[in-house]
Order: structure tokens, then C-alpha cells, then sequence
């Protein structure tokens, strides 16, 4: 069967990749994206932990779908947050918005 | 053997398109990848024998979440044509370092930690009316704060990204 | 009431001083009678005060009384009286002298702004003065010294309109108080040593050597320094000539008769202290032959009367130091004792020339007031014979005696210095007479304004004239007999043995010697307001003369190291705390941090990418610590 | 309830007084400047009733510390056991002087403010719970509520300059503020140091010096811990070089508050240095009271000759400060009984002293708008009583006999004599060059003739007169007849730890 090391490394490279998504990428619904494939990671990781690992105690599960959930919230706020950013500067790139400086 | 083989194909596909969503220099691409990313992470739950959270995944991520990334950029029309532009920042090929050097850790410790427990064996099966109990009866009051929070972001979405006069 | 209740004295005119001050200004007269009354219940109260003592008898000598005051571990302090002969004889000058004064004053004053307020300050100083002479302890004794410098200070000040007297009180009490510094070290020197404030039982421990030697010779030469700055002495002087400021019966009473002897008296309580203490005794003679040489050739050069008896002053308790340094209370005491008589009255007598000639006291606008002062200049002329040392009068025997001791415990050296100083004495104390009553009026417009002073004033004179001439005879075995004192003063007032005086008809003759080469010497010069002679002496060596005007420079040379020394370090000092301390160290760091914060504040570039990075580097690199920490 | 708790009582109500005054004040319109006079003046009349009754009732010859009143607070709760955090209450020989000191201060404080017409209701507010503050850590026997009430005094300064300030007022607030707290960051660290060093889970302070004197903390740790807390209570009682907030806080604050702040709030830093420096560490006290002897010797002989060439009143008077606080850290640098009794002494004495200064400078510069010297000249023919109240307290300063500052620097400088001669005799010398810098302060502003511009001057009014006389009266209380002042100390000072005789 699969071993529990290759949810883990699995879930690591998707997580790496978000993280580099968020570097790197300007768009900021890319980043946002990013910011999807590093909670599925970790989900990923919950689900495996706990299905492996606690299978009586069911409770990576519910952190995955309380994740999902969160998720949901966050995306909707995070888009709302990049509609209006949008409106107001035309653009959407995360690095040619600097109000949080000083 | 067979969903060995099944594993490796879709844990492949997982990797591919989520560097086809980081990667992607179409911000549209990017989004069909990542509805792609999601539902193969979906079908690692059901390698996990956990279908409940597969179809949670499949039904949020896949239906809502993507189709709102898709309605966002529409609004925004970024996805369609514009000017030709770097997709990445200034700082992406440290960016890469620093990832890469998380990924490496992030492997380094999954492999050479020796996990407790007979990992041989086969994940065992969750039922639904399993995380049903726990989630309402020892999660019950996150479940009402979590319900609450949504409610909240959906407000503040709707008011943050409403038209207002003279805009 | 009796001797053991001496601190009366005291209290009277505290008291009176508290209700002056409070009500003075309210009272009808501004209630001078009231400072009278005061002075003239103590004056009585001295003689009950006397009355007692010698009832008492040698044995019960010297009287104790004193309570219990503040107790801190083993450090417990009694405060209390102390009357012993010395003790007697200081009760006696003040309480006359304050009286005279205080009488006087009522002329003197007259008219003068604050007058409730001058009287209130003439009880305070009095009532300081008679603590310090009954003190039994050197804490109460220090407590007293700085009060009778407070009022000392307070009253040169009284006519505070005038920017010289404001700088003459400040002069005095901050010269003071710098050899006060000197007395409080060595006070609580000798409570280290001995762990007593209490005078005789401090003088026990150090007879039976409590202390080591050079220990207690450095201890004494400090409290040497505060009488020294008391009384006057070289290089302490400069502020009593200044203090002439004030209004003249003050300095009669503080700073002729009583206030200035203080440092005599502290010398004279505690010689037995001063005799253990090897060498110390020598440097007391020293500073006071060097006090009575320098200030009576100053002396010579001053042409403001009060000027010239403030450094008369001076040069008599350079003779009382002397004759402390060797080792004869008596003869200190006794100097002391008709020095206060003869020096008030040419005090008093000085200002009553102010008051009749409408204020004016320079000796060259002066001249010929004979005729039209009598009393005041019969008064003074009494006054300045006693002083310069004719037989019979008290200065002679009080400086025959000083010359005795001097001639019999220090060696020719001495003897030899001690006669110039007389002969000084002598010639200015005539060159003042004649300047100020004979010869020629110098200036016909105030002369022909002058008026002899009522009754009020020349009394004083008068009693003090009396006793000018008689006090000195108190010397004598058979006038103390007489008024019932164990003996003549060296009897009554002695460290060691009572010592019986005769008449050494050789020295009486060496003395009056001595007096008629220093009066004849100004009588030649100065006869008849001619000043041709003194002209022609300064013209002849004109740097000395200068150097003599200028009071061998001692008030430039102090003027000179307070502006460029202790003024110069405070500017330094200040512009240390501001530049260096404040704004380098303190606002230093303030900026410090304010720079650092405009510095760091490019770090938040406001773009989020660049936190994410920070982020996710922290993160690695708090991952990778872990591990290694954790392997 | 035993007469003792009942007296626990008598200190609780002392520090609750001000604070539900300032709660009343809240509710007081701010435009109702009388009511909230009065109120504060029944306030000040009523504390310092209080605090005369504190001083008396504390009997010379019983035990260290009286009126001891224990309220729990926080206890068994994670690493706190038994007594973990209470508010524990109670006086000794030095807080019971000081106790004194803060009431006569606080009065004449308020009846100095009478005229303030500013925000008078917020002005008071804050001023009563800097007073409750200073009450709060004289009283408190815990280290948690003396570090509480601590800053809760200090705190308000910083409004209390800031707002009703004159020159510099915001550069002058905010450097006292700072280096204040600053101050207390090193005391907090300290108490954290002491507190789980002793491991008994409780702040209490008498637990914790029965637990210093059974050796709980060894020599190395108080050496280590003792410099935090003798900066740290240091800054605030002017150590020098941490002192220049002084003369800068004082020139900006306005009268009430400097001479509550001169008179009772430095003294809050030297009692800080008694109670948690000397009384937790000694061992740690002993090895650096050397240091703070020199510190204080310089601070002392500094701040004199510093005070000769300045020209502000208030500048003369902050330099004074830093020259008397000198003399307060020599007191009790000498570790011993008289020495440091005079140095609890000269914190009365200084505090009266100094409230006096700055009442009466207040009240001039009120009238002229000026505080240089040689803008006056000749004032004492126009303001006397005003000249004869600066002139008691400028010979309090002088240390003249008959008045506090002669009773308690002489204590000062016997003690130092006793361990420290050279010191001693420097410290003298500092005494005599103060002197100087007060006759010429009188000389040139008092004195001499009568510039014009001041004829009109008015003398101090009889509210200030009333105050003014108070503090007289304690300066020649002190001054003149000190055995109820040192029975009380002595043996409270003879007890702590470390202290010879």
C-alpha cells in the first residue's frame, strides 16, 4: 500500500509550490490561488495524519473540513478585497500596492 | 498494486498542475490548473478512504471556490487578453530559493522521521457517521463559530466589494 | 533662678524675637521698648545668673544641666548648659553689650526703614549667642554658630536696598560658612574619636588619649578653620571690613564685642583639647600674629573709621589667638573681656559721629568734631587710649598680659612680633582720633551741619567709657576678692592652675613704651590734619603703599578665583550636564532611537510580497534551527 | 477586629480616599471649577489628617511594621501559591514618615492649584491618582501592588506636564516619562528575578525577606539583580547621571505638580532603593553601595556647583534636587543606622523644602511670566512674606541649624564619616557651595533695589500663605525638635538587614 511518507512528501511539494506562488507570482488572484494549493496541503497532511495515524480519533478530518470551510470565507473576502483593489488602482498586481508602507 | 500504480499517476497530475497553477503565465490557465490541483487532491482522499471530505472537496473547491476565482477575474478582466506583462515579481528567483529550500526540508523531515504505528498497513476506513458524531458533538461549538464566520466574510465581501456612489 | 537655668538667658530674647517678628511692626514704636526690656532683663538676669554661680563655689564648677535629646542606636545626643568661668565671662560681655547696643540703637535708628524688623534681628543674634556661650555640647554650639551667622548675615543686610550691603551680607556668610565646613568636619571628627558631642567629656577622653596624635592635630586645625573664619583671621578676614555695611551698633555688638570672639571662645573651650594636640597650639599663635601684623598695617591705609576698627578688630583677635596659642585661657579671655568694652564703645562712638555728622564716616571729609562732639569724642578718645594700651585703662592690662605670656611661653621671636603689632595698634588708633575729632575741619559744609547726639546715644557711650577704664582692673586679686570672685581673672578664669597677678613693673614700662612710640609716631605725622607727612611716606615707596590700599590684594586674588575658578567650573559643570549628560546621553538616545526608526522604517516597503518573503524565510530558517537543535 | 487590623483599615481608607475622589470627579461637571475645588481640598484636608494619624499612631518602639492589612487576590493559581498576589498593606518607620510627607505635600499641593483655572476637574483627577499612587507604594507590603502603584504615580505625570505645562512642556514630559519608565522595565525585571529566584510562588514582601534573610538568594544573584533595581528606583530619585529629566521636567511642570513631584515622587526612588534594594538584597547592597556612594557624592556636589551659574529659578531648584537627592543616596550608601537615618530624614526634609520652592516660585512666576533671575532685583520690598518664606526654605536648603536641612544632612554626614570620611567630608563641602548659590539667588532677586517694571507685584495669598506656612511649620518641626522623626526610624532602620549600628 502507500505509505504515509508520500502524503507527507506529497502534500510538501504542493505546499512548496504554493509558497513559491506566492513569491513570486504579481497577480494577486494568482496569490490567492497559491494561498488554495497550500491549505489543500495542508489538509492533505491532516487527513493523511489522521487516517494513518489516529483513525479512532477522527479529528485531522474535521480540521480538513473546518480548512475547507475557512477556505470558503477567505476566498470570498480575498476576492472581494482584489475587486475592489481593482477598482481603485486598475490593476491587480500585489506589488504596486505599497499603502500598508510606513 | 493496481492502486499503487492509480496513486502515482494522480499524485503526478497533483504536482503537474499545481506547477501549471504557480507557473502558468495566463491567469485563466492558472485557474483551470488549479481546478485540476483540487480535485486530484480529492481523489487522494478517497485513496485515504475518507469520501466525505473527497466530496466536500470536490462540491467547495471545485464547484464554489474555483467558480468564484473565475468570477473575480472576469470582473476584473484580467484574464482576457491585456497588456503583456511579467507575471512574476522582482523577487521570484529568491522566491524559488526559499521554496525550494521549504521543499526540501518539508521532504526531509516526511522521510527521515520515523512515523509511529504500522505504516504498511492500509489507512483505516472513516465513516461518515463517524465524523458526523465527533464533528457535532466534540466540535459542535467551532462548527457555530465557524457557521457565524462565514456569515461575517460573506458580509464583509459583499460590502467590501459593493458599488458605491461616485465610485 | 540660677546658674543651672542659664539657658534663660537664651530664651528671653528668643521669645522677644518671636513676638517682634510677628507683631513688631504693629506695636506702638514699632516695639523697640520691647528689645530694650529684653536686653536689659537679661543684662539683670546675668547678674542673678552670676550671683548664683559664685554662691555655688569652685567645687560645684563647672555647672552641668542637660536632657536627654535624640537617641539612634548608640548614638545618643544630650543637650544642655554648661557654665564654667569662661562660660561667665563671655554671659557678661554679651549681656552688657547687647544692652548698650540695644539702647543705642533706638537713636542710631531712628527713622531707618524696617526698624521692628532690625530689633527682631538684634534678639535673635542675641539670644544665639548666649546658646553658643552656654552650650554644653559641640553640636549646640555649631547649631548656635550658624545662627548667630544667620543673623550676622541678616542684619549687615538690613539696608538690602543698597547692592553693596546685599554683597557684604553674602560675603560674610559664605566666608564663614567655608570655615564652618572645616568645624563641622572636625566636630564630627571628634565624635568619631571620642563618640561624645559633650565638650567635657570630650576633652576627658582626649586627656586620656582617646585619640592619636596626628589624628587629633588634623581634627583641631579643622575646627581651627572654622574659628578662623568666625574670627576673622588671615585669609578668612576679607569679610569683616566688608560687614561694616550693616548699621554701626551692629557691628559694635556682633562684629566688635561678641559675634567675631566666638571663634576665640570655641579656641579657649576647648585649649585642653588644643594642648594635647601636638603643634596645634603653635598654629593658632601663628595665625594670629600673622592676623594682629597684617590687618593693623592694613590699618594704616583705611580712611572709612569703621574701616579702620573693623581691621583694629581683626589685629586684637589676632592678640586673643596669640595669647590662645600659649596655652593661657585667662589671658585670651581677659583680652577678650576688655576688648569688647573698648572696641563697642569706639564702635558706638563711631556711629554716633554718623548720626551727628548726617552720615558721613570717611575720615578725609571728617576733622575738628571736638568742639562740637564733646561727649562723643571724650567717649572716644577714653576708647582709643584703651585700646592703644595707656596705663591704667583696660587695653593695657589686658595687652600687658599678652605680652607676659607671650614673653614667658613662646620664644623672642614672638615677643618681638607682638610689640610691633602693639605699637601698630597704637598708631592707627591715634592716627583715627586725630584724623576724625582734631586738626582742621576738612570739610566745612558737613562740620558746620553737625550736632552732638542726644542722650539716648551718648549714655551708652558713657557706661561703656566707665568701663573702659575700669574693666581692666578686674585683673587685680583684690578687686576680684572685693566683688566676690574666687580672685583677679587669671584666678577665675584658668586650664590648669590659678595663676595670681603681679604687677611686672618692667613690663608695664616696656608696654607704655610701646604705646607712646606708636601714638607719638602718628601724633607726628598726623597732627593737626596735616597729611604732608603720610603723603610724602606713601610717595616715597608707592608700590608698598599701593599694596597696603589695596589690602595686600586678598579681596582681588578671592575675587579673581571665585569668577575664573568656581564660577568658570560651574559654567563647565552646566555645560556639561546640558551638552554632554542631557543632549549627548539622554536626547543622545532619543535620537538614536528616532534614527534607527527613520532608518528601519524602509524595511516596510507596504508590499505584501516582501512580508510573505519574510515570512516564509523566518519560517525555513525556524524549521531548520529546530532540527539541528532537536539532532 | 483587633485594633491593629482596625489601624489596616486606617491605610486602606487613606488609599482609597483619593482614588473615589477622582471617581467622583468624573461625574463633576468640569464647569463647576468650585465644587471640584472643595472637594479636593476636604480631599487633601482629610488625607492629611490621615497622614498625621499614620505618622502618630505608628508607635516608636513596637513592631517593625504596623497596621498590617492582608488582602487576597490571586492565589493556587499557576505558579502562585499561598499569598501569590494581595494587597497587603502596612507601614514602617520610613513609609510612616513618608506618609506624612505625602500628606502635608498633597495639601499644600491642592491649595496651591486653587487658582488653576484650566481643566481644572481633569487636572485634579489625574493629580489624585498620582497621590493614591504615591500612598499606594509607600503602603504596600507586595511587589506586585508596589510596582502597580508605583507606575500608576508616575503615569500621570506625563498628562500632567504635558497639558499643563509651561516652557518645553512636551520635551520635558516626555522625557521624565521616559526615562521613568525606562526605570521601571529594570525594577519589573528585578521583581521577576526576585520572585522566581525566591520560588514560593508569592510576591509578598515580608515572605520574601524572611526568605532573603534565611539565604535564599545567593551573593551573586543580588549582585547581579540589585543594579536593576537601584537604577531603576535611581532614575527617579535624580541619580546622577540618569538625573537631567530634573531639571527639565521641573522647569515645564506647573507648580502644583512639581512640587508634588519634587517633593514626594523622587522620594518614591529612594524608598524603592530601601525597600526592594536594600531590604530583598543586601548582600547585593553591601557590594555596590560603593558605587552608589560615588554616584552620589558627584550627583551631590554636582548638582551645587552646577545650581551657582544658573538663571532660572526652577533650573536652580532642579539642580538642588539632584544635589539633595545626593546627599539622600550618601545617607544610605554609609549602611548604617545614622547615616541612613538621615537620608530617610532628608527625604522628608527635601520634600518640604522643595514643595516650598516651587510654591513660591509658582506664585512669582504667575504675576512676572518670567523666571530669570536677572530680570528681578530688589522684590523683597514689594512681596516680604513671599522673601521670607524663600529664604526659610532657601536656609532649609542651606542646611542651616533649626531647620530640617541641617537635622538631616548632619545625620548624613555623621554616618559617612563613620564608613566614608573622604566622602563625608566632600559631602560637606557640597552643603556649603549650596550656600553660595542660594545667597546669590537672594542677593539677586530679593534684594538691592527695586526694578520698576515689578512694583505692582503682589505678595502670595492667603490660600498660599496657608500652605506655605504648613510646610514651614514642618520644616522647623523637623529642624528644631527631630527625636519623634528618628524614634521612629531608628529602629525600623537598625532592622532591615545589612544595616550596622
Amino acid at each position: 500500500m502507500v505509505p504515509l511518507e508520500n502524503y507527507l512528501v506529497l502534500s510538501g511539494i504542493i505546499f512548496s509550490l504554493g509558497v513559491y506562488g506566492v513569491l513570486a507570482r504579481r497577480n494577486a488572484v494568482l496569490v490567492l490561488m497559491s494561498i488554495e494549493l497550500m491549505l489543500n496541503a495542508v489538509s492533505l497532511n491532516f487527513v493523511a495524519f489522521a487516517a494513518y495515524l489516529d483513525p479512532d480519533l477522527i479529528t485531522g478530518v474535521i480540521v480538513a473540513i473546518f480548512v475547507i470551510a475557512v477556505a470558503a470565507a477567505e476566498v470570498g473576502l480575498a476576492l472581494a478585497i482584489v475587486i475592489r483593489l481593482f477598482r481603485n488602482r486598475s490593476t491587480a498586481n500585489v506589488d504596486e500596492a505599497a499603502t500598508l508602507r510606513w | 498494486m493496481t492502486t499503487e500504480i492509480l496513486w502515482w499517476i494522480f499524485a503526478a497530475a497533483i504536482v503537474g498542475t499545481s506547477a501549471g497553477v504557480v507557473l502558468s503565465g495566463t491567469v485563466i490557465h492558472s485557474a483551470i490548473f488549479l481546478i485540476l490541483s483540487l480535485a486530484g487532491v480529492g481523489t487522494m482522499y478517497l485513496f485515504l478512504t475518507i469520501e466525505f471530505v473527497a466530496l466536500v472537496q470536490f462540491l467547495i473547491y471545485g464547484g464554489a471556490v474555483t467558480v468564484l476565482i473565475l468570477l473575480a477575474l472576469m470582473l476584473t478582466r484580467m484574464g482576457i487578453g491585456g497588456r503583456p506583462e511579467p507575471v512574476t515579481g522582482v523577487q521570484a528567483p529568491f522566491g524559488a530559493l526559499v521554496a525550494g529550500a521549504l521543499m526540501a526540508t518539508l521532504i526531509g523531515v516526511a522521510v527521515s522521521t520515523a512515523w509511529p504505528g504500522d505504516i504498511g498497513d492500509s489507512p483505516a476506513e472513516v465513516k461518515i457517521e463517524q465524523i458526523g458524531e465527533i464533528l457535532f458533538q466534540d466540535f459542535g461549538a467551532p462548527f457555530i463559530i465557524l457557521s457565524a464566520l462565514l456569515l461575517v466574510a460573506f458580509i464583509g465581501a459583499i460590502v467590501i466589494a459593493r458599488q458605491e456612489d461616485g465610485d | 533662678m540660677g546658674a543651672e537655668e542659664a539657658w534663660i538667658l537664651a530664651a528671653v530674647p528668643a521669645i522677644t524675637f518671636l513676638v517682634l517678628a510677628a507683631t513688631g511692626r504693629y506695636l506702638p514704636r514699632q516695639g523697640d521698648f520691647i528689645g530694650i526690656l529684653a536686653a536689659g532683663a537679661i543684662f539683670v538676669l546675668f547678674f542673678v545668673v552670676l550671683a548664683d554661680f559664685l554662691d555655688l563655689g569652685e567645687a560645684a564648677w563647672p555647672i552641668v544641666n542637660n536632657i536627654a535629646w535624640t537617641e539612634i542606636g548608640e548614638f545618643e545626643l544630650r543637650m544642655g548648659i554648661l557654665v564654667d568661668p569662661i562660660t561667665i565671662v563671655m554671659l557678661a560681655v554679651i549681656t552688657t553689650v547687647a544692652f548698650m547696643v540695644n539702647v543705642f540703637s533706638v537713636g542710631y535708628m531712628k527713622g531707618e526703614p524696617r526698624y521692628w524688623w532690625y530689633f527682631a534681628m538684634l534678639q535673635l543674634f542675641v539670644a544665639s549667642m548666649l546658646l553658643l556661650v552656654v552650650a554644653d555640647n559641640l553640636l549646640l554650639l555649631y547649631i548656635s554658630w550658624e545662627l548667630v551667622g544667620l543673623s550676622s548675615f541678616v542684619l549687615i543686610g538690613h539696608y538690602w536696598e543698597r547692592r553693596s550691603a546685599v554683597e557684604a551680607a553674602k560675603k560674610a556668610f559664605i566666608t564663614t560658612r567655608v570655615g564652618d565646613v572645616g568645624l563641622l568636619i572636625g566636630i564630627i571628627l571628634l565624635w568619631e574619636a571620642t563618640g561624645t558631642f559633650n565638650i567635657l567629656e570630650i576633652i576627658e577622653a582626649v586627656e586620656a588619649g582617646a585619640v592619636g596624635e596626628v589624628r587629633l592635630f588634623v581634627t583641631m586645625m579643622f575646627i581651627f578653620l572654622g574659628a578662623m573664619g568666625k574670627s576673622a583671621q588671615v585669609p578668612f578676614h576679607v569679610w569683616l571690613p566688608d560687614a561694616m555695611e550693616g548699621p554701626t551698633p551692629v557691628s559694635a555688638l556682633i562684629h566688635a564685642a561678641t559675634m567675631v570672639v566666638a571663634g576665640v571662645y570655641l579656641v579657649a573651650r576647648l585649649l585642653p583639647v588644643f594642648e594635647v594636640a601636638e603643634g596645634a597650639l603653635l598654629v593658632v599663635t601663628f595665625v594670629g600674629l600673622i592676623t594682629a601684623l597684617f590687618s593693623g598695617v592694613v590699618a594704616f591705609a583705611q580712611t572709612d573709621i569703621k574701616k579702620v576698627l573693623a581691621y583694629s578688630t581683626i589685629s586684637q583677635l589676632g592678640f586673643m589667638f596669640v595669647a590662645l596659642g600659649t596655652g593661657l585661657v585667662g589671658v585670651g579671655m581677659f583680652h577678650l573681656f576688655t576688648h569688647a568694652f573698648f572696641k563697642a564703645l569706639l564702635f558706638l562712638g563711631a556711629g554716633s559721629v554718623i548720626i551727628g555728622s548726617h552720615h558721613h564716616q570717611e575720615m578725609g571729609q571728617l576733622g575738628g568734631l571736638w568742639r562740637k562732639m564733646p561727649i562723643t569724642a571724650m567717649t572716644f578718645l577714653i576708647g582709643s587710649l584703651a585700646l592703644a594700651g595707656l596705663f591704667p585703662l583696660a587695653g593695657f592690662w589686658s595687652k600687658d598680659e599678652i605680652l607676659h605670656a607671650v614673653d614667658s611661653h613662646r620664644g623672642a621671636w614672638a615677643y618681638v612680633l607682638i610689640s610691633v603689632a602693639a605699637i601698630m595698634t597704637a598708631f592707627y588708633t591715634t592716627r583715627l582720633f586725630i584724623r576724625t575729632f582734631l586738626g582742621q575741619p576738612q570739610d566745612a559744609e558737613i562740620h558746620s551741619h553737625t550736632r552732638e547726639t542726644g542722650p539716648i546715644m551718648t549714655l551708652p557711650l558713657v557706661f561703656l567709657a566707665i568701663l573702659s577704664i575700669i574693666a581692666g582692673l578686674v585683673v587685680f586679686n583684690g578687686v576680684g576678692d572685693a566683688i566676690g570672685f574666687p580672685g583677679g581673672f587669671p584666678e577665675f578664669v584658668f586650664l590648669h592652675e590659678p595663676e595670681r597677678f603681679h604687677v611686672d613693673w618692667g613690663l608695664v614700662g616696656f608696654s607704655s613704651a610701646l604705646f607712646v612710640i606708636g601714638t607719638f609716631g602718628a601724633a607726628w605725622i598726623y597732627w593737626r590734619g596735616r597729611l604732608d607727612r603720610a603723603t610724602a611716606a606713601a610717595r616715597w615707596q608707592p608700590q608698598l603703599s599701593e599694596m597696603v590700599q589695596r589690602k595686600f590684594y586678598f579681596d582681588d586674588l578671592y575675587q579673581f578665583a571665585i569668577d575664573r575658578g568656581v564660577l568658570g567650573l560651574s559654567y563647565l559643570v552646566s555645560w556639561f550636564d546640558r551638552f554632554a549628560v542631557n543632549d549627548t546621553g539622554v536626547d543622545g538616545s532619543a535620537n538614536m532611537t528616532r534614527y534607527a526608526g527613520f532608518v528601519l522604517k524602509h524595511v516596510q516597503t507596504g508590499r505584501v510580497p516582501n512580508y510573505a518573503m519574510a515570512i516564509a524565510v523566518g519560517v525555513v530558517a525556524l524549521t531548520l534551527i529546530t532540527l539541528a537543535v532537536r539532532n | 477586629m483587633g485594633f491593629d487590623e482596625a489601624q489596616g483599615y486606617v491605610l486602606l481608607t487613606t488609599l482609597a480616599l483619593p482614588l473615589v475622589v477622582a471617581a467622583t470627579l468624573l461625574f463633576v461637571p468640569g464647569s463647576q471649577k468650585m465644587a471640584v475645588r472643595y472637594l479636593s481640598a476636604i480631599n487633601a484636608s482629610l488625607l492629611l489628617g490621615l497622614s498625621i494619624y499614620v505618622f502618630l499612631a505608628y508607635q516608636a518602639g513596637g513592631d517593625p511594621i504596623q497596621m498590617e492589612l492582608r488582602w487576597a487576590w490571586i492565589e493556587n493559581v499557576g505558579f502562585l501559591q499561598e499569598n501569590g498576589i494581595s494587597l497587603h498593606l502596612g507601614v514602617d518607620g520610613i513609609s510612616a514618615l513618608m506618609t506624612l510627607l505625602t500628606g502635608i505635600v498633597a495639601f499644600a499641593g491642592t491649595l496651591v492649584a486653587w487658582k488653576l483655572e484650566y481643566r481644572t476637574k481633569d487636572f485634579f483627577i489625574l493629580m489624585w491618582i498620582l497621590i493614591a499612587g504615591v500612598y499606594g507604594t509607600f503602603f504596600a507590603l507586595d511587589l506586585f501592588f508596589f510596582f502597580f502603584f508605583y507606575e500608576l504615580a508616575v503615569v500621570p505625570l506625563y498628562l500632567l506636564i504635558g497639558i499643563w505645562g509651561s516652557t518645553r512642556k512636551e520635551y520635558g514630559a516626555m522625557k521624565l516619562t521616559l526615562m521613568l519608565v525606562g526605570g521601571s522595565v529594570g525594577i519589573w525585571i528585578g521583581i521577576f528575578a526576585v520572585v522566581h529566584e525566591a520560588g514560593l510562588g508569592t510576591f509578598d514582601l515580608p515572605t520574601l525577606w524572611a526568605a532573603g534573610e534565611s539565604g535564599v538568594f545567593s551573593p551573586n544573584f543580588q549582585k547581579a539583580i540589585f543594579p536593576f533595581f537601584a537604577i531603576g528606583c535611581g532614575v527617579l530619585a535624580g541619580l546622577w547621571p540618569l538625573h537631567t529629566w530634573s531639571p527639565d521636567g521641573h522647569m515645564s511642570a506647573p507648580t502644583s505638580v512639581s512640587m508634588v513631584h519634587a517633593g514626594v515622587l523622587m522620594k518614591l526612588g529612594a524608598f524603592g532603593i530601601i525597600r526592594l534594594g536594600i531590604q530583598i538584597l543586601p548582600d547585593g547592597a553591601e557590594f555596590w553601595m560603593p558605587a552608589l556612594l560615588v554616584l552620589g557624592t558627584v550627583g551631590a556636589l554636582y548638582g551645587a556647583i552646577a545650581a551657582l551659574t544658573q538663571r532660572d529659578f526652577k533650573l536652580i531648584s532642579g539642580y538642588s534636587s539632584v544635589s539633595h537627592m545626593g546627599f539622600v543616596l550618601i545617607g544610605l550608601a554609609t549602611l548604617n543606622e545614622i547615616g541612613m537615618t538621615g537620608a530617610v530624614l532628608q527625604m522628608f526634609s527635601h520634600g518640604v523644602m522643595t514643595a516650598l520652592v516651587f510654591l513660591l516660585i509658582g506664585a512669582l512666576y504667575d504675576q512676572a511670566h518670567t523666571r530669570d533671575l536677572s530680570d528681578f532685583g530688589g522684590i523683597a520690598k514689594v512681596m516680604p512674606l513671599w522673601v521670607v518664606a524663600y529664604v526659610v526654605a532657601g536656609l532649609a536648603n542651606v542646611g542651616l541649624p533649626g531647620l530640617s536641612g541641617f537635622t538631616a544632612e548632619f545625620h548624613i554626614f555623621v554616618g559617612a564619616f563613620r564608613t566614608y570620611p573622604i566622602f563625608g567630608g566632600l559631602a560637606i563641602l557640597a552643603a556649603a557651595i549650596a550656600a553660595a548659590y542660594m545667597l546669590r539667588m537672594f542677593g539677586v532677586v530679593f534684594f538691592g533695589p527695586l526694578k520698576p517694571r515689578w512694583r505692582d507685584l503682589k505678595d502670595i495669598s492667603p490660600i498660599e500663605a496657608i500652605a506655605a506656612s504648613l510646610l514651614i511649620v514642618s520644616m522647623l518641626a523637623m529642624g528644631l525638635w527631630w527625636a519623634p522623626f528618628t524614634d521612629r526610624l531608628a529602629p525600623t532602620i537598625l532592622n532591615l538587614p545589612g544595616v550596622t549600628s
